[in-house]
């Protein structure tokens, strides 16, 4: 095999991703280590744009309320790896007297599988509903998940309400903990590096499985559907389940990246998963090229870089060609972030890289 | 005689005020093409969605391969052997030929989510096998060639086939065909016959609703003609068009011989 | 020779508070403008400071992007962030990277029971207040049917607690609890259950803009209770937006001096209407001592440097147009004195301040 | 002779790049049937869509009624200028009533008083001639069998009064008896002085009905003729009439 | 009984004004089987609009009555809402018509991240006070009290404005549905939406009739802008965000397409919530008070499309096959 010249190129190729993405975070690192964490963000996005595409883009699926599901799995993390819930409940810290320090390696799973669930919850009462009464259905139940984790602080303090949770644990993974800079072979990693590299690795795996689960008898099974439901029936495929099972691994992804994220800030709160969240979530699907891989990471990374790569040029930009800052950066900002979302659907209308699929040629062929 | 493969007994639904299907009964055998025909609304595609499920009965029960069956939902029906194809044609548009096939596989491939992310060797010999038979089945119906076209870049006639194709992956026993050959010329419809024959000469049934009469009368061994849901006469082809009620309410002139 | 003096001033310049961010923003640019005036010398020369004015649209996230920028861009100090939503995470990167940090209006008291050295907070905490409030309503206004509305934010909702607490202490019973939300602009419903009780008090946990047709509300359903809450309807906008509705059945606590009572006070207030062309919001004269605060530690230290001009920040004494600012040991202003305002044609009036 | 009603030279239609029709030359004569047959795929349906303005499409010479250029009108403009289509699966406004499909039939005529009584005589001739369709008179359309619909669209487009009728494979899915209804209309209208280009797949009573017929293949015309010549060509009796040679 | 009168009155307001939105998206749903995203905001743009004609014509006329003000504010927020939708159609929507399902929604989005925008930098950040242009002091319906005077909390009261709202909202409704039932525009919107092409066909120009579909909803959210301002005296430019989000609900609660389900929806949100915000405390002992008003009404909007999943009034699109 390996002698096979095509099958090198491959690998060369693949090593040489390997190598740029592991060396990224530096390249960004001496632009500053914003560019890190906005990298780190960008990553959260992409984990979630992912999840998401299984619903909308696989499944056909219009979803507004993914964001529920990073929720789910942010505040599964943030109760278990803080003090807020010995705090607050003598039982527990009568269990756990040296406070709730549950490993990553069951948090993650955990926050997984109880978006999962979640995901279930919201799939059953949609499925016999169509397009849009779908859209509004998950928006509700988008809304409803923030609005209990606003108000669950009375009478009993599970959330804490509108105050979040504070003081989160950073990730600890085999005694190194990513709270700051430590010490790798002889040379230092900040912590912002190890989330990059931490996420990135969730990534890629939520990417394989993404890939391969496209291209099995379950996606055909959900393009199927997304294409025409009753068709889908009388070939023997059981909606229900399928739908389900696109809401449930949907979300699992969004409560991994959820967990991730109180992770990385060490505070969650409410007021991160707003409606806006999960529209701007399905915005980077779309504009990427839903059901296309590539092109919803592409989207992912565009919409949550670019307003960051705005806030670092638009003042410096005017200051140069006028002297001075005559517009708000952050008005610029805004408009230029709405005016790319209606440009590209205008120009792209199927995304920025969507799918290819069918023969160029078809019209002479079939007749 | 061979035996008896699916049984339909007094099957009844209504629409509002209309019934649109009223009181039939239907018999086919292993291996048999029986023809369903009747004037425009008489209730045949009903019968379908009856059989397939899509309906539910208002009246009237199932037999299948001589157990009593219910359709309770499409994709049972599908997994018990009974595959549908539809009047209005309902591909998977965004797939490609190919493709539409193998979601036909469906009911007889396992391969779940863990197969799928692991690419376990069971996965993978299944997958290999779908595409394969795949594209035997597009061959079998005459467009191989379009394997990787999307269904929606097919004519018309091109489509039909598909979805005959993409029926025939899921290995039913009985195979349900609404006017297969519409929108055929003479000599399309000189084809799609033999590939009919072939079918039922691979040892599957048919049950086909037509309006060409030639092709029905041409292949089915038994006709049930239908009339405002009821069922106007049943018998050989040569006795049903003899029948005066069937000329008088479908065949009218042109058609004697 | 100059040494350029940076200093960050963080709040949501876009999204539904964008108004109070840029009323933050215009109070630290007087801050800047007058740091300047000062020619404040520092070892290596005269200091130039300069306002690096960011957005955070009130998004915890965003919130620590931009903490990291700071940090990155090296700024000598930061000011903010409006919310205590965005200034809890961000404060736990300014600390690491060492920045010190002063935020005028993130009010939670959580923000300074971080163990954070270098974060504090020129403005009283809910805790402050929602106690003041407590005590005042109990003991002057001898209140007996009250009760508790909160808009469900960060702000809101302690705040309401916090009162509703010390109140049932003091063994005045809170009659109901009702919720709205910082986005709302209709309250006829719980204003409609809320007449059912004929409270003679009504406390809101919230913002004015919220409070202003709240006000409006009540009247249109004959309620007559008086309305008290935080600092949050401690502004002149309060009278714009409640319009003839707000008098003297509205309380507000702030914290520190009223701005009439103060020298500098009133001075302030016109400069900034005919600087900016808008009326101060909430927080501008916060924002301005907290800049002005961090430009005295510096001179005392005679450096920008973090290091240097932290521990004078810790111990220093700074007469603002709220006050005179110095920090306990937590980082919160010493104690801080509580200012009870009500309304009259002429607009905010104090009635009492409490320390 | 006349100049014809439509006359068409190299019409091509694409898909996206993809030629499905690669140069159509024909014309159609004032007061003729004239009927295009071809095999799936050929590209009969991409060609009246395209005449009909539902699909962009180039050409040197695309006229209506002399002076009227298709390449220049949008699809709304064609019936009010006297060009219906009855398309392919019909197409008829299934969430509206059988009524109100009908009246949408006659959207542009006249509304005032007069207009309004010739429209309702009209309707009353349809019902007549379709009275399955008045018995569903109230039902909506999405309901009828495909059959029904047929007939809706077909009813539905002379409502328009229409000058050229542009029929394709109006007996697609319909019972010998109506099939039989259909074409007898189809020769009504056209005796009536009706201008007919026909899409058909059923060649037999196609070329009956027919004066002229097209023949068209992968996109091209591959030859026309009489009816009445084209009817016995050995040609057309193999691929269309499913007549092996003798 | 009293407070169950109030809420119910409260209810309807509320509710009017969200049916009067949920039209526009309702209409537009219909023709284009787009979420106009925007609409919300063009509900803003009204209110800013009105906002800066009447303090200008106060500061011209200062002697005008009240209602003159209230009348010259619609006058000027409706044509530019029309105007203002009719341009986001023209060049943000129409170009994807044949485009996939999702992206005009996309593009929505982003018109409504503009619209905020540019409403930020022509109106500024801060809550802006609406002129009070009409009487705003309650009219006391019905009392159940010996003295209203001393135990003012059993009367039931309603304002003037109110009524307006009320009425204005029945009245456009009105006349909406006779457009739409019984005009020729009408029938050619309903065959519009149901298949473009085939309308085209009947010789209906798409263009014309989604355009003026455009119009006529942005026309009702124009003067539900004007009105919510007269009645809560307050506008911001991220006031269209709330009723933007409860109309769409209401819409689709309703049965979205559906001109009659949009107005039932409407109301029913409305009092559905007037309701839960009042009596979810007294129901459940205080256990779940009014911060769960939203759920509430989510939850109801859930249960109704799980037993009726095209909502109250959407017709069931019978599935051929
Ligand atoms: N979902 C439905 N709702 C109401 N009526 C229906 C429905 N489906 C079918 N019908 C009515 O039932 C009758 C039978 O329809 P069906 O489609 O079975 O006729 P058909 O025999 O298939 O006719 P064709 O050969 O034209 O397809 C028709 O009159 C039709 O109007
Ligand atoms: N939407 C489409 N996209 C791409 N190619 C298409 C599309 N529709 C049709 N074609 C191609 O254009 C060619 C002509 O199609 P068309 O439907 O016009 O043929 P037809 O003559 O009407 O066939 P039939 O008799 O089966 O209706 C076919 O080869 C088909 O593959
Ligand atoms: C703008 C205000 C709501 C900020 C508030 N004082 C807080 O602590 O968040
Ligand atoms: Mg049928
Ligand atoms: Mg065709």
């Amino acid at each position: 095999m390996m002698h096979n010249p095509a099958r090198h190129r491959q690998i060369v190729g693949f090593l040489l991703v390997a190598i740029a993405l592991a060396a990224l975070p530096w390249a960004a690192g001496l632009l500053g280590n914003s560019w890190v964490r906005i990298l780190n963000v960008a990553l959260l996005y992409v984990m979630l744009a992912l999840g998401l595409n299984i619903v909308v883009g696989f499944a056909g699926l219009l979803d507004l309320g993914y964001i529920a599901f990073y929720a789910v799995g942010a505040y599964v993390y943030g109760l278990l790896a803080s003090p807020h819930l010995t705090d607050n409940f003598e039982v527990i810290a009568a269990i756990f007297p040296d406070g709730l320090h549950v490993s990553i390696w069951l948090l993650i799973p955990l926050s997984a599988l109880i978006a999962a669930v979640f995901g279930v919850m919201l799939g059953a009462p949609t499925l016999r509903l169509r397009g849009d009464y779908l859209a509004i259905v998950t928006l509700g139940f988008g809304e409803i998940i923030r609005l209990f984790l606003n108000n669950l602080n009375a009478p009993l303090n599970i959330t804490n309400g509108p105050q979040g949770i504070n003081m989160i644990e950073p990730v600890n993974i085999a005694g190194v903990r990513f709270s700051r800079t430590i010490e790798l072979f002889g040379f230092e990693v900040p912590a912002l590096h190890l989330y990059y590299y931490l996420f990135l690795a969730l990534t890629l795996v939520i990417i394989v499985v993404c890939m391969r689960l496209q291209h099995s008898r379950i996606g055909r099974a959900w393009t199927a559907i997304r294409d025409d439901e009753i068709a889908a029936k009388a070939m023997g495929i059981n909606t229900r389940n399928m739908k389900l099972l696109a809401f449930a691994l949907g979300a699992s992804f969004g409560g991994v990246a959820g967990a991730m994220f109180s992770a990385f800030q060490g505070f969650v709160s409410p007021e991160s998963f707003g409606l806006m969240e999960s529209i701007i979530v399905l915005c980077m699907v779309v504009l990427g090229g839903m059901g296309h891989i590539p092109g919803v990471i592409l989207g992912a990374l565009l919409l949550a870089g670019f307003p960051e790569m705005l806030r670092q040029v638009v003042t410096p930009i005017q200051e140069f060609m006028f002297g001075a800052v005559l517009v708000d950066a952050e008005i610029i900002r805004s408009l230029i972030y709405g005016f790319t979302m209606v440009l590209v659907m205008l120009y792209r209308p199927k995304g920025l890289w969507p799918q290819r699929k069918g023969r160029p040629d078809a019209a002479q062929g079939a007749a | 005689m061979s035996k008896v493969l699916f049984t339909a007994t007094g099957l009844k639904k209504y629409f509002g005020g209309v019934t649109a299907v009223d009181g039939v009964n239907l018999e086919i055998r292993e291996g048999q093409v029986v023809g369903l025909i009747g004037p425009n609304g008489a209730g045949k595609t009903t019968c379908f969605n009856l059989i397939t499920g899509l309906y539910t009965l208002d009246a009237g029960h199932f037999t299948f391969k001589s157990k009593p069956y219910n359709p309770a939902s499409p994709n049972e029906v599908a997994r018990l052997g009974i595959a549908r194809t539809f009047q209005n044609i309902r591909l998977f548009n965004s797939m490609t030929a190919l493709e539409n096939v193998a979601v036909g596989m469906h009911t007889r491939t396992r391969q779940g989510v863990l197969g799928a992310v692991l690419r376990t060797p069971a996965q993978r010999r299944e997958e290999a096998r779908v595409l394969e038979q795949a594209q035997a089945w597009l061959d079998y119906v005459g467009i191989g060639a379009f394997a990787d076209y999307l269904a929606g870049q097919l004519s018309y006639g091109d489509q039909r086939r598909l979805e005959i194709a993409r029926a025939l992956a899921s290995e039913p026993g009985l195979l349900a065909l609404d006017e297969p050959a519409a929108g055929m010329n003479a000599t399309e419809k000189l084809k799609l016959r033999d590939l009919l024959l072939q079918i039922r000469s691979d040892g599957k049934s048919i049950l086909l609703i037509e309006h060409d009469v030639k092709l029905v009368m041409g292949i089915c061994d038994q006709v049930t003609v239908l009339d405002y849901g009821k069922v106007i006469a049943q018998g050989t082809a040569a006795q049903v068009q003899q029948s005066p009620a069937v000329i008088e309410a479908y065949l009218g002139g042109l058609h004697h011989g | 020779k100059d040494v350029v003096v940076k200093i960050g001033h963080i709040a949501p310049l876009s999204g539904p508070q964008a108004h109070y961010g840029k009323d933050n923003e215009s109070g630290a640019r007087l801050a800047i403008e007058d740091l300047n005036k000062m020619k404040i010398q520092l070892e290596g020369g005269t200091a130039k400071f300069e306002l690096v004015a960011e957005d955070d649209a009130a998004d915890p996230k965003t919130g620590a992007i931009v903490a990291q920028k700071l940090c990155d861009m090296k700024v000598n100090g930061i000011v903010g962030h409006l919310n205590s939503g965005t200034t809890i995470p961000a404060s736990r990167i300014y600390y690491d990277c060492g920045i010190p940090q002063i935020t005028p209006s993130a009010t939670t008291p959580k923000v300074t029971k971080q163990g954070f050295e270098s974060v504090f907070r020129v403005i009283a905490h809910d805790g402050v207040l929602g106690v003041a409030l407590a005590k005042y309503a109990a003991d002057e206004m001898k209140a007996k049917r009250v009760v508790v509305i909160d808009d469900r934010t960060g702000y809101g909702q302690p705040l309401a607690d916090i009162f509703t607490n010390q109140l049932q202490a003091k063994g005045v019973k809170v009659l109901e609890r009702h919720y709205t939300n910082d986005k709302a602009t209709d309250f006829a419903a719980i204003l409609t259950s809320v007449k059912r009780v004929n409270p003679d008090l009504i406390f809101y946990g919230g913002m004015d803009a919220q409070a202003g047709p709240m006000l409006r509300q009540m009247k249109q359903l004959g309620i007559k209770a008086t309305l008290i809450g935080g600092d949050g309807i401690c502004t002149a906008e309060l009278m714009r937006l409640g319009g003839d509705n707000v008098g003297s059945n509205v309380l507000c606590a702030e914290g520190g001096m009223a701005l009439s009572k103060m020298p500098g006070g009133p001075a302030f207030e016109k400069r900034y209407k005919t600087q900016f062309k808008r009326d101060i919001q909430v927080y501008a004269p916060f924002v301005y001592d907290a800049v002005m605060t961090m430009g005295m530690a510096m001179k005392n230290a005679k450096s920008a440097d973090p290091k240097k001009y932290l521990p004078k920040l810790k111990d220093i004494r700074h007469e603002g147009v709220i006050g005179t600012i110095a920090f306990d040991n937590a980082g919160d202003v010493l104690n801080a004195p509580v200012t009870l305002n009500s309304y009259n044609a002429q607009g905010k009036f104090p009635v009492k301040v409490v320390n | 002779m006349a100049d014809p009603m439509l006359r068409v030279q190299g019409l091509t239609v694409a898909y996206g790049g993809i030629q499905a029709v690669k140069g159509l030359n024909f014309h159609v004569n004032q007061g003729e049937l004239v009927c295009l047959i071809g095999c799936n795929g050929a590209g009969k349906t991409s060609a009246l869509k395209a005449l009909a303005g539902l699909l962009p499409f180039d050409a040197q010479t695309a006229v209506f009624r002399q002076n009227l250029n298709l390449l220049e009108m949008q699809a709304h403009q064609r019936l009010p200028n006297g060009m219906a289509l009855v398309p392919e699966g019909r197409g008829v406004f299934t969430r509206m009533s059988v009524l109100e499909n009908l009246e949408l039939g006659a959207y542009c005529r006249r509304a005032d008083a007069q207009g309004k009584a010739d429209i309702q005589a009209d309707l009353e001739r349809m019902l007549l001639a379709f009275p399955r369709l008045k018995e569903r008179l109230k039902q909506s359309a999405g309901t009828l069998s495909g059959g029904e619909q047929q007939m809706l669209a077909m009813a539905r487009a002379l409502m328009g009064k229409p000058e050229l009728l542009l029929l394709d494979e109006p007996s697609m899915g319909l019972a010998p008896l109506l099939v039989e209804k259909i074409f007898e209309v189809v020769q009504q209208v056209h005796q009536q002085g009706m201008t007919i280009l026909l899409v058909e797949q059923n060649a037999h009573i196609a070329l009956q009905i027919a004066n002229r017929a097209y023949v068209m293949d992968s996109g091209l015309i591959d030859y026309e003729g009489q009816a009445s010549e084209l009817i016995n060509d050995p040609r057309i009796r193999e691929t269309y009439l499913g007549q092996l040679p003798a | 009984m009293d407070i169950f009168a109030q809420q119910i009155i409260n209810g309807l307001v509320l509710g009017s004004i969200y049916a009067l939105v949920a039209l526009g998206y309702t209409m537009v749903y219909g023709v284009l089987g787009l979420i106009n995203f925007a609409h919300g905001e063009v509900v803003m743009v009204g209110a800013m609009v009105a906002f800066s004609a009447i303090t200008f014509f106060m500061g011209v006329f200062p002697e005008t009555p009240g209602w003159i003000l209230f009348l010259v504010g619609v006058m000027c927020a409706v044509p530019v809402c029309m105007l203002t939708s009719f341009t986001i159609e023209r060049f943000a929507y129409r170009p994807l018509r044949n485009a996939p399902r999702l992206a005009p929604l996309i593009s929505a989005i982003g018109v409504s991240i503009i619209l905020q925008t540019l409403a930020m930098i022509i109106w500024g950040r801060n809550y802006l006070i609406f002129p009070t242009t009409l009487p705003t002091d309650p009219i006391i319906l019905h009392t159940f009290a010996a003295n209203p005077e001393v135990d003012y909390e059993r009367t039931v009261s309603i304002t003037p404005v109110q009524i307006l709202i009320v009425c204005v909202s029945a009245a456009l409704m009105f006349a909406l549905t006779y457009t739409v039932n019984k005009t020729r525009l009408g029938k050619a919107m309903r065959a519009t939406s149901e298949n473009t092409q085939i309308a085209s066909l009947m010789g209906i120009n798409p263009n014309t009739v989604i355009a003026a579909t455009f119009v006529i909803g942005a026309a009702l959210a124009g003067v539900a802008g004007v009105m919510v301002a007269t009645n809560y005296s307050v506008a911001h430019f991220y006031m269209g965000f709330l009723p933007g989000l409860k109309a769409f609900t209401a819409a689709v609660l309703g049965g979205i397409g559906n001109i009659y389900g949009a107005m039932l929806g409407g109301l029913v949100l409305g009092i559905v919530e007037s309701l839960g915000a009042g009596y979810l405390g007294q129901l459940t002992g205080g256990f779940l008070g009014s911060h769960y008003q939203d759920i509430f009404a989510f939850a109801v909007l859930i249960l109704v499309l799980t037993l009726r999943p095209s909502g109250l009034l959407g017709e069931k699109v019978s599935d051929r096959a």
